[in-house]
């Protein structure tokens, strides 16, 4: 098991495979190629890579290849391709630590709508709290330029009063803060760890 | 006062080389009680054994240690040589110099102190050594055979042309298991009733053969060569002496919609019935579950329910009296051949661990089928008399899609092995496809196609190369009805595309599991089982039909999954084993045995339930007038296989193993401190 | 191995109590591999685990062993049972024992070695004789004579003082 | 029975009706709903699809509070919520390095002894009292279940039904009167997390997903997640194509309220984008009467009647 932030492993001598044993606790060489993951994946259609292609990258060390592909940010976290593994391989949990290797890796290198949306997603929570959705496209569209995409729908959420307007920041608003704060403090402690294996 | 001979051999320079054997024999021969020691290059040549027979005859020799090779090695050998000269074999034992010393290590002077030191602990255990005699049990001359599918039947039949006695349990109304079953049978594509039912009538009418079908094994006692086997007779509702299988009954029958057994539920049976038409033997059973007659008693009506059947008897075979017997057997051996039984796909599961396949819709949607019900609508003597037709509706199937693999090889749902037979069954099933429905589509989603046997792969070929099956590399994730269809969502790992397939019809591969049951039945006769269920074999290689139980063999697929040819083998196999058996008048035990000190004995049987083979048991002890005294431990040496836990387990040390007693390993360990 | 010893150095002795089946076996299979390993260890044969008495242990150590193995089939694989089910308590049930008696933990070894195992079977026993060795001679007994070693003739390693029992 | 309530932040936007109609069920049903002091975000996609430690981190905290605040079980009925809540208990009940980071990451202490719950685990728990409340069933009415991922998947994780069969969903949706269709597309994804981000992603599966509960012959989809719901719902005039009628969708707690005899306005039913009117003129048309077994409360409704439940005890946020 990955010890969180404290010592975790510098990925220079550690193949791919063993990182992502470290990370996630699963065994990626359990993972037989028979393509379960990949049949029943919502997102198979749309990926150039798909869960099991993703598999056998990990276990073939393809690190630079899976980190750099937009498919690992395609991946709705449905947990399909998890729940019928044979093996318990769980691609889904792979998927997540690929995406989180790539931002420690390259803060810049999801798909540029998808990062934006996280970003807007989590910013919010980390300055208020909670989220809220009108201030969440709006930040969202902010960031992507997508300014007419779906602003035809946003004056029926405001009519079914499903927008708030104004964010309440909680009480507890600046422990929160510092989850985010310490949460990063143990992600760079442990990159910089590897950085300076 | 004892006196004990020293061999030392060089083995050559296999010990020579590094242990200096001349001191070895001269250190030893300075221990009290050692009359002689020598060294001798060969020491199991003639002229070594001459050696140690000279000695024991010219010294009057009560002990003699031969320090050489492993006593697995050479132990029998100079037992046997010992024995030649009148000494009780068991007063001579090895101490091992060579795979425990000289072979081990390079500095002589360190591998002869430890040489030393070893044949001074075997000299100290000699000189304890009593006399024993090799046990003889007297062997009964008939096998029991359990189970009677195609392993069972050749097994019995192999036991009986061999000239023993054999009793075939089955607990089904009819022999024949699964192969009964089965339309043809890969790799040769031969009708399966058509091979099977000679054998089956065969086994009915042999003379050395007492076919005792629904019938099971309620409890074993006994031993090798001396087992004694209580059997229950469960009640038929028929008299098996007068029922001549006119069947005037089973037509008469007003239940006539039980889902039938034989035919995977896909066919139906009256509540009176033989499983097939080729049964063996040819005598219903009243299925009491589903008989009006015993609908109507178990609802406490007054008026019988029903009792066509018995009218229409024309013997008067029918008796709703009947209750199940017990029948004692004396048997010298016995045969599991319990065979198999298929994963169970739906919600229902017999066993902690073992998921089902709910993303298959297996039990929910109809036209998804397993193996087994393929061969019955491929069969025919199935419920569509041969015909391919899909269990909905009843059309032909124009597609079907076979999924490999299900059950097995999938951790996640219970079982990590391979089933073995299905790759090859699937291949067979494309293939009936194809030559029962020309225009048919066979798809096949496989990981990996294992046809390793004789003509096995060119088999799966053919169904690839000739009969046009197709098959996909991957597992399908789901599989569900959408309309008159069955959707299959599959992806090819190959091409890399999802699939998707609207099929008339899918054919789970299921795998092979070991019977329900089979635990309880495996602890009846101590035999040990994996973590399956399958019966374990003594040895994976060298042992494959026996089991850690002497005197109980196994054959067939309750080992392990597998098809006929080498299920006829093994049991062909466990015959011959028996028979080996049953060549000796007597059978000759080492007297390793524990043995129990009456006297000393407290009675609390502590040894009783650690002894791993039911060998210890109560024997009361009474004064001269027949007053009960106490009960106390008795080991049946017939059944003790000498682990002597019971001896380290024994809170007052009042059993004891021969040949390994407290006295001579203590004196053995107190031997090494100089 | 031997050869390559500081000859002053204190060399154990280790009593190892091993079942016939399987780990006897396996060092049979070490001796025709040619496996080459410390001769500090003398073997005595029982059938089973399940014959050895916690009381062999104590009778070692009492006549002047630094070291004791104890070692039987796999579990699921012994020769008389499905499961090895009894030696297997017995080891937890020894552990209790020697905690209870105060015996020195770190000079039993207990392990499975099976009949194939000849490679293990040098392993556990390099690995037992030199945590033995490290720990140096074992004078766990007051009043118990510590015997010379080895046999005569051959040069005797310092025994108890100096070497620190452990307690 | 008193149960730890965590709205999440949808509940308090776009799934206001959620909340409302869930706090409008809960005193007929017997359950008091005490809202979880300060709760934050559970993080929701963004922090799963980021970080590790954040994702288990946000949920850890509103479960640590509850723990403060004296439960042992936590009703979050976004099943997006309830998973992420789900997730984290598991995953630092199988990591214990993970569980020591967590502590420090929280500043406080996390035993994790409080259950998170989800809708409908909750629901089913109380059929009984359903069934006897159930003053207007609502018979006739053809419902197809949807349960998307976050409910049943994984399974070592949502443990309360089958992940390829569940069945909790028909049976709440029964014990209202109405009947359940057999269709297949309950389990698929909607496209939930790429709602806003990668809409045409969503516009496929949602459809599928529509189109074949349609064929099925549903009147109306039950849900019980505001991300289903927003796809299902606030999306379906972008889904369905020309022709086509509409689909209501309604949250499980909605079909519930009807049942009971709750008005429309109360449980929120104004605020979707599919007409839910017709639907609601064909419950309320249903003859109020004796539910399947006659209960022993005829009375209930009138108290159940009352809306916005005044025994929740939380701060309104929005
Ligand atoms: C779909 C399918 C297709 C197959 N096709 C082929 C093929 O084409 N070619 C081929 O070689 N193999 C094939 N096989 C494999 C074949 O079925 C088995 O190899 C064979 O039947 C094994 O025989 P058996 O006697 O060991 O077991 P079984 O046939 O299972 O017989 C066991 C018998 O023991 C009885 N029994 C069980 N428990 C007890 C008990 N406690 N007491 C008394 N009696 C008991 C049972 O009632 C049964 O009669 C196929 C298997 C499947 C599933
Ligand atoms: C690389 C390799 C690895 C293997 N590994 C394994 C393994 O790990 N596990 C396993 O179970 N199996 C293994 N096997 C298979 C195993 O070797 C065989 O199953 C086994 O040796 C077959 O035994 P046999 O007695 O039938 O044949 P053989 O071992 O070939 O013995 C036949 C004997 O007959 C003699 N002979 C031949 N012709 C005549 C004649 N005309 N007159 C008199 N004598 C004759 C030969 O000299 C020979 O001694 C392996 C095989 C290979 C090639
Ligand atoms: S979790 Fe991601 S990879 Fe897995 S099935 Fe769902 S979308 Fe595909
Ligand atoms: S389902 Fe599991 S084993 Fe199969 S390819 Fe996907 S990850 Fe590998
Ligand atoms: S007795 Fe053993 S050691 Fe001696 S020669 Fe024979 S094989 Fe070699
Ligand atoms: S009618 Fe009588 S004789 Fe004929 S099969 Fe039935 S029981 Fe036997
Ligand atoms: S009693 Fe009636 S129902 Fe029962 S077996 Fe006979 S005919 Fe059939
Ligand atoms: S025999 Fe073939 S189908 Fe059966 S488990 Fe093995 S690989 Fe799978
Ligand atoms: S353990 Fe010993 S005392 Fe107890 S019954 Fe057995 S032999 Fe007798
Ligand atoms: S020696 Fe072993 S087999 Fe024999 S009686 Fe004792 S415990 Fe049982």
């Amino acid at each position: 098991m990955r010890t969180h932030g404290t010592d975790a492993p510098a990925h220079g001598p550690l193949s791919l495979r063993a990182e992502m044993k470290e990370r996630t606790g699963k065994n990626t060489a359990r993972c037989y190629q028979c393509g379960k993951c990949s049949a029943g994946c919502p997102m198979a259609g749309e990926t150039r890579l798909r869960p099991h292609d993703v598999m056998r990258l990990v276990n073939q060390d393809a690190r630079a290849r899976l980190l750099a592909d937009e498919s690992i940010w395609l991946c709705l976290t449905c947990e399909t391709c998890t729940e019928r593994c044979p093996n318990g391989c769980d691609p889904a949990r792979t998927m997540d630590a690929l995406r989180e290797m790539a931002l420690e890796a390259s803060p810049g290198s999801p798909p540029r709508a998808l990062l934006a949306f996280h970003r807007a997603f989590l910013d919010q929570v980390r300055w208020t709290g909670r989220s809220f959705e009108l201030g969440l496209v709006a930040d969202y569209k902010l960031r992507t330029g997508a300014l007419l995409q779906d602003v035809a729908t946003a004056p029926g959420l405001v009519a079914r009063g499903k927008l708030g307007f104004v964010p309440h920041p909680i009480d507890g608003v600046k422990e929160v803060r510092r989850i985010f704060e310490a949460c990063e403090e143990a992600t760079r402690a442990a990159s910089g760890k590897k950085e300076g294996a | 006062m004892a006196r004990i001979g020293v061999f030392v051999c060089h083995c050559g320079e296999n010990i020579g080389r590094t242990v200096d054997c001349a001191r070895v024999a001269g250190e030893i021969g300075k221990l009290p009680g050692v009359v002689h020691s020598v060294d001798y290059k060969y020491m199991c040549s003639d002229p070594g054994q001459a050696l140690i027979k000279q000695a024991i005859a010219e010294k009057g020799l009560t002990g003699v240690v031969v320090s050489a090779c492993s006593p697995h090695m050479h132990e029998r050998t100079f037992r046997r040589a010992a024995g030649g000269a009148g000494l009780n074999p068991f007063l001579c034992e090895m101490a091992n110099i060579r795979e425990h010393c000289s072979w081990i290590h390079e500095d002589r002077e360190a591998a002869t102190d430890k040489a030393i030191d070893l044949a001074r602990v075997i000299v100290e255990k000699v000189k304890r050594n009593v006399p024993l005699e090799t046990i003889r049990i007297p062997v009964e001359k008939r096998a029991l055979v359990i189970g009677g599918g195609i392993a069972g039947i050749q097994a019995a039949l192999d036991l009986a042309d061999g000239g023993a006695e054999v009793v075939l349990v089955e607990k089904e109304p009819s022999i024949g298991g699964h192969m009964s079953q089965l339309s043809e049978t890969f790799p040769t594509l031969d009708c399966s009733q058509c091979i099977l039912t000679p054998r089956m009538v065969e086994v009915y009418q042999h003379p050395r053969i007492r076919l005792m079908a629904y019938c099971e094994v309620d409890a074993v006692e006994g031993y090798i060569g001396n087992f004694k086997v209580t059997i229950r007779q469960k009640a038929r509702s028929v008299d098996e002496t007068k029922c001549n299988g006119c069947g005037a009954c089973q037509k008469a029958c007003v239940v006539k919609n039980v889902p039938s057994e034989f035919d995977e539920r896909l066919g139906k049976r009256t509540a009176i019935y033989v499983p097939f038409p080729q049964a063996v033997p040819n005598i219903p059973v009243i299925d009491r579950e589903h008989c009006a007659y015993f609908k109507g008693r178990a609802r406490g009506m007054k008026k019988d329910a029903c009792g066509k059947c018995k009218e229409a008897c024309a013997r008067g075979a029918i008796d709703f009296a009947q209750e199940d017997r017990f029948v004692t057997e004396k048997v010298g051996a016995i045969v599991v051949a319990t065979g198999y039984e298929l994963y169970s796909i739906g919600k229902d599961q017999p066993a902690a661990g073992l998921k089902g396949y709910g993303e298959y819709g297996y039990g929910t949607v109809p036209d998804v089928i397993d193996g087994l019900q393929f061969e019955r609508l491929a069969s025919a003597s199935g419920p569509t008399a041969g015909k391919l037709l899909r269990p909905s509706d009843g059309k032909v199937p124009k597609k079907i899609v076979f999924l490999q693999c299900v059950g097995s090889r999938d951790p996640a749902k219970g079982i990590d092995y391979c089933s073995k037979v299905c790759c090859m069954y699937v291949a067979k099933h494309t293939m009936l496809y194809r030559h029962k429905v020309h225009d048919g589509e066979a798809t096949v989603f496989y990981m990996d196609v294992r046809a390793a046997g004789k003509g096995y792969d060119e088999f799966t070929r053919r169904a690839v190369e000739e009969d046009g099956a197709v098959y996909v590399r991957g597992r399908v994730s789901r599989v569900y009805r959408d309309g008159d269809v069955v959707k299959v969502l599959g992806f090819d790992t190959l091409n890399g595309t999802p699939v998707e397939i609207d099929a008339d019809m899918v054919v789970l591969a299921t795998a092979m599991r070991p019977r329900k049951g089979i635990e309880k039945l495996a602890q009846t006769l101590s035999v040990s089982y994996d973590r399956h269920g399958f019966i374990n074999e003594a040895h994976p290689k060298l042992r494959p039909v026996e089991t850690n139980t002497a005197g109980v063999f196994v054959a067939g697929a309750c080992q392990a999954p597998r098809d006929i040819p080498d299920s006829v083998a093994m049991a062909s196999a466990a015959a011959a084993k028996v028979l080996g058996l049953f060549s000796n008048e007597m059978l000759e035990r080492e007297p390793t045995v524990a043995r129990v000190d009456a006297a000393l004995c407290a009675g609390c049987f502590h040894c009783e339930r650690v002894c791993p083979y039911g060998a210890v048991e109560h024997k009361e002890v009474r004064d001269r007038k027949g007053n009960l005294l106490k009960v106390v431990a008795d080991v049946n040496p017939g059944v003790c296989q000498g682990c002597g836990t019971c001896q380290a387990t024994c809170p007052s040390k009042s059993v004891e193993l021969m040949g390994f007693t407290d006295e001579q390993i203590y004196a053995e360990v107190n031997a090494l401190a100089l | 191995m031997n050869a390559t010893l500081d000859k002053t150095s204190f060399e154990p002795r280790l009593t190892a109590f091993v079942c016939n089946w399987c780990t006897y076996t396996g060092a049979d299979l070490a001796g025709t591999s040619r496996l080459q390993m410390d001769a500090n260890v003398r073997i005595v044969r029982l059938p089973c685990t399940g014959r050895i008495d916690p009381l062999f242990i104590v009778k070692a150590f009492e006549r002047g062993a630094d070291g004791v193995i104890v070692s039987g089939c796999h579990p699921a694989d012994c020769h008389y049972t499905s499961g090895n089910y009894h030696a297997r308590r017995r080891f937890a049930f020894f552990k209790e024992l020697i905690e209870f008696l105060g015996l020195p933990e770190g000079r039993i070894t207990f392990s499975w070695v099976s009949a194939s195992e000849g490679q293990k079977w040098r392993e556990v026993v390099n690995d037992a004789t030199a945590r033995v060795r490290a720990l140096g001679p074992f004078s766990g007994y007051p009043g118990t004579e510590l015997p010379a070693w080895p046999a005569a003739g051959a040069p005797a390693p310092n025994p108890a003082p100096g070497g620190g029992g452990e307690r | 029975m008193r149960v730890g309530y965590y709205p999440g932040c949808s509940l308090h936007g776009t799934a206001r009706e959620l909340d409302e109609s869930l706090r409008a069920v809960a005193p007929p049903l017997g359950l008091e709903l005490v809202e979880v002091n300060d709760w934050s975000c559970c993080g929701a996609t963004s922090a799963h699809a980021t970080s590790h430690l954040l994702s288990v981190a946000l949920p850890a905290r509103n479960l640590a509070l509850a723990e403060e605040q004296g439960h042992d079980q936590l009703l979050a009925p976004c099943a997006a919520c309830y998973n992420r809540l789900a997730s984290a208990r598991h995953a630092v009940a199988c990591d214990a390095a993970l569980a020591e980071t967590i502590e420090d990451v929280l500043g406080r202490p996390f035993p994790s002894t409080v259950a998170p719950r989800n809708l409908v685990e909750v629901l089913r728990a109380r059929l009984d009292l359903l069934r006897e409340r159930a003053v207007r069933p609502l018979t006739g009415l053809k419902v197809a279940c949807y349960y998307g991922c976050l409910l049943v998947r994984p399974s070592e994780v949502c443990s309360f039904d089958d992940p390829e069969d569940p069945v909790s969903m028909e049976e709440v949706v029964t014990a209202t009167g109405a009947t359940p269709v057999a269709w297949r597309r309950r389990l698929d994804c909607c496209g939930g997390a790429f709602s806003v981000a990668r809409t045409g992603s969503v516009v496929r599966l949602s459809r599928a997903i529509l189109d074949d509960a349609r064929s099925a012959g549903a009147d109306a989809i039950a849900v019980a997640c505001p991300m289903c719901h927003s796809n299902l719902d606030f999306r379906q005039k972008a889904l369905v194509r020309r022709g086509e009628a509409e689909l209501p969708v309604l949250y499980l707690s909605e079909l519930v309220g009807l049942a009971l005899g709750l008005d429309a306005e109360t449980l929120g039913l104004g605020r979707h984008f599919v007409d839910t009117k017709a639907l609601v003129e064909r419950a309320l048309a249903s003859k109020p009467g004796p539910a399947a077994k006659p209960g022993p409360r005829p009375s209930a409704p009138a108290a159940a009647a009352k809306p916005a439940s005044p025994a929740a005890a939380g701060t309104e946020a929005v």
